[in-house]
């Protein structure tokens, strides 16, 4: 990340350097250049619209994209890269994330021609080597759950959460319980629990989280019945926390009629240890892209495969893939399913990815998994806990949440704090997140970072929290070091700009 | 240690035991986590292999696809066989861009908002619609994700006309989305390859929500985007258009025959097929609709010292602010294949889109000529296409496409495997830009018999 | 770059974003630790050696290498890469080293792992698609140059240097002509010429350049004769000028009996529009990692093909790549070849790279190259002629040396406007090259550099000029923007430290 | 424009002209090229391919190949089929290490200083000698330089002895580097696979500058370096002993028996076999002639604010600085193999290393057993080996090569296409620790009906 030089040489307010950096490529457009290497397109094809597609149809001027050329392009991207902040540049503990070492071998499978080159509508006997592949990541992820039935189709954690809601009303409808329409949630839950639940036209039914910061099972009593369609629980929830008594919640929403549904975006802490079908879970989705190492792309791809119990599976968007007696592989349509919720297969270079890393890892690496990442956590925690407030205990799972009120009364905020960090070289925690902690920061090492660096971020959060006391104005004028210092983010809400003017 | 990526040594899991005052990392876990509740059993998961080994495993795993790199491809209907510059992923890849989160810290990915930015610029671009997010899933699930937004929009409406030749996994997973929601999804017949705008005209109604069309089609043909804007206009509702990106470098966009919703799949743009798992949902819309849009959307601002700077903006759209009252549940969405489909944009900027473009339906034509020359009725329907078409076979085009197959062609889609029956004997040829004259006067010379 | 911000949290004087960034990778170490995925040792491997190498050979202690993970080492070459330029961070106009965009559909070619896993030694009929490749770059290049002999073996310019003047020593030997032991080297050669010549037992002797910055004819007239081997001259020469007189000077050469070397890391000004062969070069090397477009790797690899003309093709070193009438390709070994300078075949992986770029180009694409080399680099000389001094006139071919001493006078030198143009965002020019010119800037924009980029950095180079005449300490102070700050070198040659204690 | 990587357009071509006071880009060359000099017919060079068809032409022109991805392996003689673990192409492709030039100015490319330091210092503590220098082309060229700078140590000694178990490569390279020195090259015979050390000595004398071994040699033998080294020491020459890295995970590295110069072809660290041509010559020395070494060395020093940096060093050794004087007229080397090395020694580690070259000989250890169970006397040599060895074949062994090709191997090196008449019958092959207990015992059976 670059610290501006003031350099002299002015055009439109912006230095020589800055000219260099941080142009839009619109900025950077010249007419007539171009950045592609085509064949020569013949002199009678420049016609060729005109002969065969009736005049209305057709575009009047060209789309008004940049003009530049292939060196212009990668330097612009080079420098945009520059101004980004990726696991391979620093620690990057953001709560909640499971930002993890994404392997380079996953990406050796995931590259392979015969793999990429691949057209969705090719028989399957074309394709073997793929639906092995995708054979094997349901069926690795049925037995990590203890919930059989699969699906790799949805692309994101939110996207597997809709799903399984989706196959949930389709079941309660197939037992004509169409009253069934809430969902309980926990007030920690990340916020695409109710969102999906909205979207699947259910109604979702907040319940307090105890003062352990688990569920409340009184809470949840008093909610569940004959309208209850799913408890909707992350397990260990977003407080870092294992939810010990979720088996009797779960008892408590089967006994009702109700299904258990486990966002599984903490999967991280017990993997390998604990399968959710052991404590009531009905349905789960799995975010690949934290559990399984893909990496998250600045914001996606992801992938959100489903799993679960066997009397669900029916349901499970089509098509999944199975293996026939003769060894070989082949989709399958259930007439059951609920249907597609997204084009072809998923994401399927993404299944690849994961199919490499769990042969990678096997039992005993994924074990390890959880074994470390919770250990990581609970060291992490260890080193701040004299420092900051830590509204659960000493003990977490796979991450935990500090709170920052003490730091606030000095005048120095969860956000200060996490800008500070950038300029310590640090990406930032989640901050205020879970709700349920007011001035929250999230705490994520996961198992691949080593001890070294956790204590080099330990001394950074004690180091501001020290100058917090002293001198709050230093903290809360960061970031300093990055390309800009803090922005208006109010301004940018009130008069949207979302595209280039032309 | 079966890990390969954990970096404790002996040594220092004594010390940080010992800092948290416990003696094993079972204890910590077992402070936590009921004793039953913990699976002591194996897993019975296939055994570890070492990174040496998967090197060679997995090569020999894709040497037992047969993949458009040793076959000739003719596949379309929706996932394309498009020249990819080879530069795209040499600065995508870099690692920055690939393993960084969804940019919450601003002033820590300033990269990452600026190239979300562009391409938000650049969709606006090309379909001529004001706003565009900062992407979704694929295409199909924008046609979803359009759906909803136009019931947003119209709360007081619940059905949603649909034509026929949208693409079949967009249709399914409207029907999907919509099953639960108190919303019905009528059908309009494409018969002949086209809508039928009179009956879609005929099933519009002030309680209808949106009309969605493709153009080009599922079957490649040219829609009667005009005819059907007028009567969807009249009706009240949206117009929801999906768009091959591709074809717009010669094709009028939807800004300008109307549509208030405008949504693709990106995988043309510069993404690989990976049997269609390398997607991306391309949405934009008209600005009155901004705080309605789904997903991310990054916005342009100042820094305290005035120099501009991108953010995540419209927030209080999304899931983590408004909960259940979001304007989707999405959260991640496709950015880095958004990021490479902008950088295949900017390579070939205007005069590369537009010459792609004809390529496309130069070789189409080509194409067509020829088969036209072994049979006048082998082409199914007769409106103009832009990059691919259906043909009829003389048999059951899934014959067709097997024996073509053992020539070394990827010889199409047969519509009975998407479309279902009544569509036996119908094949949906593409060809793009990367097809040669030589191979397509090859495969309508194999074709021939088929006809 | 990253501009240090100082932060307290300090250990052994390094901040904690110090410790992150800039800590070698044995400071990283951490014994025990690993950083790769084998399969299991069988345990009866342990005792191996023991069993079967007599234990003399055996090392009693393993290798002091650093015990890092895979993410640590991912990480600190990261940094490693964000403390370095690129072409693809920003313009790298560096005088005689051609540094033009490589073209990303080379590396497609060379990452094919059909080119990238054979064996030296498998049968010709295994690689015929390699060879295809070796054959055409022979061809292409002998044509371009009209000298139709050529080895794609030397692995730089400097060893092809020195491969033609073993093979010219071979040749005069068989001649009998064993006191041609003279090598005349105009002043504004290169360092290699001199040091190649010595290196096949030959003399160097420097004649000194004309007023014009040309090789001076008379000076030339004085010691051509009986014992001059070569004539070695670097055409256009490092002055950027085209020796207009080399055919005359060639002449004088021939009628002594010598033979006319042509350096040819020049050869972007020309390519396509001069033959080399046509001005009397005999023998030339040809930098792939200049004219064709080949990456320097930071330093190497490059790859220094040779072309010759007829009579000393026999002497080429072995093998060579040669068609057959069946169309299939073989290597070729003459028995009057010098034989082998390099292992092999040479940098295989540049020469494919070269193979892609030259068929990428063809003809007229290679004529654009010198076409634009040389317009570019007399765009930019038209810019800077009023700031600077310019010694041989406004015309150039690809590149240019201006001379500051007239901003030496104010106190800024050739090295400070070189270490200042850093701040602004550029990679330095050549400096104090050629050693003819006192305060030489030599810059070479090559033609894949756009107008407004050549106009930035003009507007650099004068404001560092006007600035050097206001405040040259500001000048001097440079570079700030940088990691380090100007470094010791004086220091760091009398107590040489190049390894890093254990 | 038929270069697309130029960037001028029409219209600043028209104002560049402007400014150069030239009316067309002929008139600037014609102001300094004799027109006759100009080459103005057709140069006879195939036509362009443009991107979109390069990819294609060079996919098919690679499947032309017969790889070691397709094929199992054991060849050897220099070249190997070590595991190049993933990693190392991720980081060490990222642009500014791949595009940069030799690092002249130490504020703008600290990182490449630094790297190469680091490979200085890793290939010191793996050879055991207290010098590095940042690379050399190759292993051969390494042995080159070696002995120019024998010679430049011993003015007043001209001859050079090598053995004849020294990389054929590596003799011939010296033969011709020395042809035109003024110095003869002694060969020692190596009649049963190792130097005959006896006549060795009688070789040695007070005009030799340097004797050269390679240990482990070309026949995969271990050397009696100790031995030799007594008797070299006491002619006063420098011992320059060529090493394979990968043995040094197990075996006594250079340094520990005397070597003056230990230099290696780095190709095994991590490096692609690329038909030998993906090369980086390792020189290492002893601190006395730290100011005789050739090519680039790095030095660690200080900067204003007294924080460390790095910067080349000595370079008054140097072509560029010393011209004809210098030690040596490298200027490019071969950094960015230098660099992948370096990753994979830093992702092996010493245990990674022992591991690595523990697989190699237990793996030629089971070969070799596995071949003398077939045949007793087929081992040419009997010495002890690191991970390759020869095969005495019952005919010669090209046709032992070419009838294992079509079974699927790449059955090693006939030892009379690089030693010449004399070796018809031997076949050099080499097992790494890629290859599969199921593999080498495949190979022993398939080697079985020649032995
Ligand atoms: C607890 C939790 N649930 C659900 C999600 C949503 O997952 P995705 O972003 O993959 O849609 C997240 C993502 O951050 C999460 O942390
Ligand atoms: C004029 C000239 N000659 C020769 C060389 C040496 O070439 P190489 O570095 O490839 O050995 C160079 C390299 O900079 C050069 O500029």
């Amino acid at each position: 990340m670059s610290r501006r030089i003031q350099i002299t040489v002015e055009e439109n307010n912006l230095s020589v350097k800055e000219r260099l950096d941080t142009q839009t490529i619109f900025e950077l457009s010249v007419p007539g250049r171009t950045g592609f290497s085509l064949p020569p397109e013949p002199p009678e094809t420049k016609g060729v619209c005109a002969d065969v597609i009736p005049e209305r149809f057709l575009r009047e001027t060209p789309p008004a994209l940049p003009e530049v050329s292939e060196l212009t392009t990668m330097r612009h991207f080079t420098h945009l890269s520059g101004r980004t902040m990726g696991v391979e540049t620093t620690f990057y503990p953001l709560g909640s994330c499971t930002m993890k070492y994404n392997p380079k071998i996953n990406e050796f499978g995931a590259g392979l021609p015969g793999f990429s080159n691949l057209h969705p509508d090719q028989p399957a006997s074309t394709m073997q080597g793929l639906l092995e592949a995708y054979y094997q990541v349901q069926e690795i992820l049925g037995k990590l759950t203890n919930l059989p039935g699969v699906s790799l189709q949805p692309a994101a954690g939110a996207h597997g959460e809709f799903t399984c809601l989706l196959m949930a009303k389709a079941y309660f409808d197939d037992k004509g319980e169409t009253e069934r329409t809430q969902v309980i949630i926990p007030d920690t839950a990340h916020g695409t629990n109710p969102a999906s639940a909205f979207r699947v036209g259910l109604e979702p039914v907040e319940i307090k989280s105890d003062s352990t910061g688990r569920i409340d099972i009184e809470a949840l009593k008093k909610v569940v019945g004959p309208r209850t369609a799913c408890l909707m629980v992350t397990n260990p929830n977003t407080c870092g926390l294992f939810e010990d008594r979720l088996a009797e919640a779960a008892e408590i929403v089967h006994q009702a009629g109700g299904l258990v549904y486990i966002d599984g975006a903490n999967f991280n802490a017990i993997v390998g240890r604990v399968r959710p079908g052991d404590f009531g879970g009905d349905m789960m989705h799995i975010n690949l892209h934290k559990t399984f190492s893909i990496p998250h792309g600045g914001g996606g791809p992801g992938a959100g495969p489903i799993v679960v119990r066997d009397f669900l599976a029916p349901y499970l968007p089509a098509p999944t893939v199975v293996k026939s007696n003769d060894g070989n592989y082949d989709f399958n349509f259930d007439p059951r399913s609920i249907g597609k919720v997204r084009s072809y297969f998923g994401n399927v270079a993404h299944v690849v990815r994961a199919y490499v890393y769990l042969r990678q890892l096997g039992e005993q690496g994924l074990r390890d998994v959880s074994d470390y990442a919770v250990l990581n956590a609970n060291y992490l925690l260890s080193l701040l806990v004299d420092k900051y407030d830590i509204p659960y205990g000493k003990r977490c799972m796979h991450e935990f949440v500090i709170d920052a009120t003490r730091q606030k009364k000095m005048g120095v905020k969860a956000v200060d704090i996490a800008k500070k960090l950038i300029d310590y070289g640090f990406h930032p925690p989640t901050t205020y997140f879970p709700l349920i902690v007011p001035e929250a920061i999230m705490i994520e090492p996961t198992e691949t970072e080593n001890k070294e660096m956790l204590e080099l971020f330990a001394a950074a959060m004690i180091d501001i929290s020290n100058r917090g006391s002293v001198d709050a104005a230093d903290v809360v004028d960061s970031p300093l070091s990055t390309p800009v210092r803090r922005l208006d983010e109010l301004g940018a809400a009130r008069n949207p700009i979302v595209v280039e003017a032309l | 240690m079966s890990n390969p990526y954990i970096q404790a040594t002996p040594d220092q899991i004594i010390e940080m035991l010992a800092a948290v005052d416990a003696t094993s990392i079972d204890e910590i876990f077992n402070d936590q986590i009921p004793s039953d509740l913990q699976h002591k059993d194996t897993f019975d998961i296939p055994t570890a292999l070492s990174e040496l080994e998967l090197q060679g495993h997995l090569t020999r795993m894709a040497a037992r696809n047969q993949a458009a790199d040793s076959l000739t491809s003719f596949m379309g209907g929706g996932i394309y066989d498009h020249f990819v510059p080879t530069a795209i992923m040499h600065v995508a890849n870099r690692s920055e861009f690939v393993t960084g989160y969804t940019p919450y810290q601003p002033e820590a990915s300033q990269g990452l908002l600026q190239a979300f930015f562009e391409y938000q610029t650049l969709l606006s671009r090309l379909y001529d619609m004001p706003v565009s997010n900062a992407s979704l899933y694929d295409g199909a699930s924008a046609v979803g994700e359009a759906v909803f937004m136009a019931l947003a929009v119209h709360p007081d409406r619940n059905r949603i006309v649909m034509s026929e030749s949208v693409h079949p996994d967009s249709r399914a997973l409207v029907a999907t989305y919509m099953a639960h929601f108190n919303t019905k999804v009528d059908i309009v017949k494409a018969g002949n390859g086209l809508t039928d705008v009179q009956a879609l005209g005929e099933s519009l109604g002030d309680d209808v929500a949106a009309v969605v069309v493709q153009h080009p089609n599922y079957f490649g043909c040219l829609e009667d985007v005009h005819g059907i804007e007028k009567r969807v206009r009249e009706s009240g509702a949206l117009f929801i258009v999906v768009a091959d990106p591709i074809s717009l470098g010669v094709l009028a966009p939807p800004g300008t025959y109307g549509a208030d919703i405008a949504v693709g799949e990106g995988q043309p743009l510069g993404l690989n097929q990976y049997a269609g798992g390398e997607s991306v949902g391309i949405f934009t819309c008209k600005s009155e609709f901004m705080r309605k849009v789904p997903g991310r959307l990054v916005g342009q601002t100042k820094d305290r010292e005035d120099r501009r700077g991108f953010v995540l903006t419209l927030q209080t759209r999304e899931q983590h602010i408004r909960r259940a009252k979001a304007t989707s549940n999405i959260c991640t969405n496709h950015a880095h294949n958004a990021l490479r489909a902008s950088i295949y944009m900017c390579l070939m900027g205007p005069q590369g889109m537009g010459e792609v473009a004809r390529a496309c339906v130069r070789n189409t034509n080509r194409l067509k000529s020829a088969i036209l020359k072994k049979h006048t009725d082998a082409i199914a329907f007769t409106a103009p296409v832009f990059k691919e078409f259906v043909i009829r076979t003389n048999r059951p085009a899934q014959q067709v496409r097997d024996a073509l197959l053992l020539k070394g062609y990827l010889a199409g889609t047969p519509l009975f495997e998407t479309c279902g029956s009544g569509y036996e004997n119908l094949l949906l040829v593409a060809t793009t830009e990367k097809r040669t004259d030589a191979e397509i006067d090859g495969f309508a010379e194999a074709l021939g018999e088929f006809l």
